[in-house]
């Protein structure tokens, strides 16, 4: 059996296979069916400071191999999520990464303070969120703005910052390294990219947001070029996402750069994904006789 | 606790042009559902997403459901035949609560199915049934053999009663002895079954649609705005319903 | 029977449909197949100024529902374009659009002179292809290297100049009303998104140049909003591509904003698709009870 | 001139454990393939791109196409009963030209099919055919009632001849008499069979594989460097090929 254990920011994990923030709520969901043990790791729904109802229904749109959502980051709030969740996350065997989207930096930073003592094992910024207003995106898309969100969390936080990247830019690897720069102990890439459907009937666009973000296999080639971009340029470790389905798409994801990965919208197809991805990776390094899974990181070999 | 189980198709045949009844041999899921909850169904390679549809019926080993054909998924359902396997998640939602005492369910259109299971396992039911037209009806000898009276109505007066499902319903209210009311169907048919029923202070139990992510409460894709206790919140409709107390929704 | 004529930056067209530059050649080989006056227009291969060999096979890779393409402009040059192609296209009663790349600002200037008299009805100002070095994207990723490049052209084409956008920026709204302040009489997008496949066998990127252009349905709603947005920020007419397989697509397209719709990656499924195309929308209007196909354009209506 | 055009699956058989024959009804383009050209095949709604497969025989009403199941799309393909459409887009290419006189042909693995239908219209042929081992081997018993003399290699000696193709490949030219060779297989296989060919001055056509869009010579996905007096060029495996004359190709 392949080892499939990973040190990421510093963090050991028992294997490099996370589930995606939003599609894996605060856990207790899927934990009715399957062991959540088995998992690298669990990034919990997109928490902000006070609690947030996000946007109305319709919140989904299926594309060709792909979803549309826009949710707007309904969460109870951190306080709360501390409160109510992380007594029961705290009692699983598997990394806790939080994931925190804000308003100004200064809202970013409160809730690093609030989370670095709640026992979380790493804070996950998220600086990509297309579905809101203020913050989210917007910090996202100038170097400027991720280097002071990353930064301010950086300066408060006790446990490893990993920084979310939006794939809606022109270079991610210039945002990547000025987030680097700014001290963050890790990526993670990709978050949506934003897209519309339109009811032809109605006219009207399908999500009640008009917009959404796109996740799936429909951008799993956009999330593996982005993943190689970024660690061509950044030394730090980089988590990867963007439509894994199978083990042999987070090989190629691995491939490309990738650390660990994340599973999302795989779990809606089938809410094992995670687990199978996982036995997939393991099949693939049984075959190809590789010992570590930490061996295939970023080993691409270019035409 | 929901489980991810592929089912063999026994038998499927068209209710009306549109309409499919499909029964699935799945022992497992005959023995964990309740009226009102549904199964999220694999609809082949090309849809990403599962598609919710409610269990319409149980019998033994077998899970009834009727569904209409509308976009891809459920044109791929339809033409499933008896031997092919489906990859059914369920079952989800919590389904209706079923007081001691007679239920009076309101369904309309494809809103109907779920309200048939709930008819057999309630301590008495009657119905009324709503439909665009004749040739729309489906299932209204078994809701007649599973209920004391069944009303049928069609908005164009093409069979039975000329109208929409709040006459009957008022009258069978206005009649009284019922202990509740279960209402599927139309966000609009919901809404005003809910006005009356309040009008007549009979608790009244709506089952809400949404389009779905996940099916299991994970992803917040498809809520409804509630309120209980003061409390305004975005429910799942997938997890904390599809059934809601209909003085809870906000419409 | 709808009226499916468009006037599209001063030029009339039958139909609405026109197919997508490099996928349809210089029209001869489709040709053979369907009767080529049935397209509204044809875009053909994109050129350059001096005869190019493109990139070294594979040059496709397959994607979920979607292809990776690096051809990297593989022409006869503009010259030999205008000679050998031009006599033949001409014959035909359809609009003939010229598709131009260049390494320089003066290169596409060059360019626009020759074929500003060879008979085409449009010239489409490529800023947009990821699959060349110099040129191509470069320009399209900046507004002020957009707009360049459109004033050099516009200023000496005698026939309308089409500029065509690409989907790897932050801000394509910005783009665009950079290129339309510049003299633009119209724009097309999406061009493709940059992806990358990696072979886990042989560790190697499918494509001999590691990455390539993302195209097809998977892009569809990605490509749909960029329309929507750049239709709200300009007033010149769009040519909407990226992903159309069908006339639903083609209409949900034209809601969003476009004017006129390219099919490019459908023709690899089906080589008729531009004619089934073009009578799906001719169904849907009829359906619906709409004369002109005019009156759908940018006629979504938000939430 | 090709053509889009449904096919019935007539018959379907596997020859080894992963090569599989497949007979289709297809009178129209049963009637315009020559021998070399290839179909471009539709594999279901889940691949987006079709499969070149190259037509092994054509007989009166029906094409018989031999296929390896290596990704998704020609599991697809295997997977098709009798009574299934396919819809194929064809002949495509330019096929093999026959000079008048004897034929060599040659052919590795699944390169090993196209020769088949070269052979039956050829004016005299004998061949070479090369496998990895004896379970892979294909069409012998065809090749041998269409050829003069059939030369089987195996790779690990486990059949037949032990080695590569040349071995017999330049036996058989040293002994003469023929009017060409007429090679598909693997890229190294065809260039060392173009290597003995002009060491023989003995004129040979290889036929190409390259990763494929539109299949009519429209996108240039799927170039092959060619020299051809003096000029370098990208030519099209599915237009310009997938047969080249060997001595143009810039291996
Ligand atoms: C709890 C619940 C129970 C249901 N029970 C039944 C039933 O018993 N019989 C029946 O015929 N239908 C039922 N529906 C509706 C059914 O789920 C939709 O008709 C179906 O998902 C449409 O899929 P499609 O691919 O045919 O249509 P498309 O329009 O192509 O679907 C596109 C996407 O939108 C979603 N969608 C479209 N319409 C609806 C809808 N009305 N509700 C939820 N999602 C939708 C689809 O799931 C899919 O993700 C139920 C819906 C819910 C929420
Ligand atoms: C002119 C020509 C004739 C051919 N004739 C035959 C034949 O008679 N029998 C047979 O078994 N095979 C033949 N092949 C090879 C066959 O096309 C591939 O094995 C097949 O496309 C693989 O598809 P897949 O979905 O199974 O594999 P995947 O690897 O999943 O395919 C992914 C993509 O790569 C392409 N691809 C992968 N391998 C090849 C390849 N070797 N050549 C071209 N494209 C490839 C696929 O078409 C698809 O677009 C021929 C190829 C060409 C170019
Ligand atoms: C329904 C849904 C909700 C999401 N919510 C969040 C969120 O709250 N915070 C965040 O950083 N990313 C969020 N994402 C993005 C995912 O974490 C992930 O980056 C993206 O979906 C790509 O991965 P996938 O294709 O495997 O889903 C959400 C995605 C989906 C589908
Ligand atoms: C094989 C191939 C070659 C292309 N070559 C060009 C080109 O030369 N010039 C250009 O502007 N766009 C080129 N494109 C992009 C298309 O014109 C179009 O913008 C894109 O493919 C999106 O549309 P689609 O999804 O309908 O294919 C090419 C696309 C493909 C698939
Ligand atoms: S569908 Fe995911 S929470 Fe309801
Ligand atoms: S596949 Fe398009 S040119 Fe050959």
């Amino acid at each position: 059996m392949a080892n499939l254990n990973v040190t990421f920011a510093g963090v050991p994990f028992k294997t490099p296979v996370v589930v995606a923030s939003g599609t894996f709520g605060f856990g207790r969901e899927y934990g009715e069916m399957f062991d959540l043990n088995q998992l690298g790791g669990i990034c919990v729904k997109g928490l902000t400071l006070h609690p947030r109802l996000g946007n109305p229904p319709p919140r989904i749109a299926e594309t060709p191999m792909g979803i549309l959502n826009s949710v707007g980051l309904q969460n109870p709030g951190v306080d709360r999520f501390i409160k109510e969740e992380m007594p029961f996350l705290k009692t699983l065997n598997t990394n806790i990464i939080a994931n925190i989207s804000g308003n100004t930096v200064e809202e970013y930073a409160e809730m690093a303070e609030k989370l670095s003592d709640a026992g979380v094992d790493i804070i996950e910024v998220n600086i990509s969120c297309p579905n809101v207003k203020a913050g989210g995106a917007a910090f996202g898309t100038s170097c400027d703005a991720a280097a002071s969100v990353t930064r301010a969390v950086r300066r408060i936080s006790r446990v490893p910052v990993m920084v979310k990247l939006t794939p809606n830019v022109t270079d991610i690897a210039e945002i990547a390294r000025a987030v680097e720069d700014a001290g963050a102990d890790a990526l993670s890439l990709i978050n949506t990219l934003l897209g519309m459907r339109i009811d032809i009937t109605t006219r009207r666009p399908v999500l009640h947001n008009n917009t959404g973000g796109l996740s799936g296999p429909a951008v799993f080639p956009v999330a593996v070029r982005m993943v190689w971009q970024v660690r061509d340029a950044v030394k730090i470790p980089i988590c990867g996402m963007g439509g894994i389905m199978t083990g042999e798409d987070a090989v190629e994801m691995m491939l490309a750069g990738a650390d660990i990965v994340s599973v999302g919208t795989a779990l809606f197809q089938d809410p094992l994904a995670a687990i199978r991805v996982t036995e997939g990776i393991a099949r693939y390094l049984e075959k190809m006789n590789i010992e570590n899974v930490t061996e295939i990181s970023g080993k691409v070999l270019l035409n | 606790m929901p489980i991810t189980t592929l089912a063999t198709v026994q038998d499927t045949r068209m209710l009306t042009e549109s309409v499919c009844k499909m029964v699935l041999f799945s022992p497992e899921l005959a023995r964990l559902a309740k009226p009102g909850q549904f199964v999220h169904i694999k609809c082949g390679g090309e849809s990403l997403l599962r598609r919710p549809i409610s269990i319409c019926d149980v019998q033994e080993d077998t899970l009834t459901l009727v569904l209409e054909r509308k976009g891809a998924g459920t044109q791929y359902l339809a033409e499933r035949r008896a031997g092919d396997t489906l990859d059914l998640l369920g079952p989800l939602g919590n389904g209706f609560e079923l007081p001691d005492g007679k239920l009076l369910l309101v369904g309309g259109g494809i809103g109907v199915p779920p309200l048939l299971y709930a008819a057999k396992r309630a301590k008495g039911a009657d119905a009324v049934l709503g439909f665009k037209t004749k040739s729309a009806i489906i299932l209204e000898e078994e809701f007649q053999s599973a209920c004391g009276e069944t009303a049928v109505v069609t908005d164009d007066g093409s069979y039975r009663l000329h109208g929409n499902v709040t006459v009957p319903l008022r009258e069978m209210l206005h009649r009284g002895g019922y202990a509740g009311v279960l209402a599927c169907g139309p966000r609009a048919m919901l809404r005003a079954v809910a006005e009356v029923c309040a009008a007549f202070k009979v608790p009244c139990q709506v089952s809400m649609e949404e389009r779905m992510g996940c099916g299991v409460g994970a992803c917040l894709v498809c809520v409804c705005e509630t309120e209980k206790e003061g409390e305004r919140a975005m429910s799942r409709v997938c997890k904390d319903g599809p059934v809601f107390r209909a003085e809870e929704v906000c419409w």
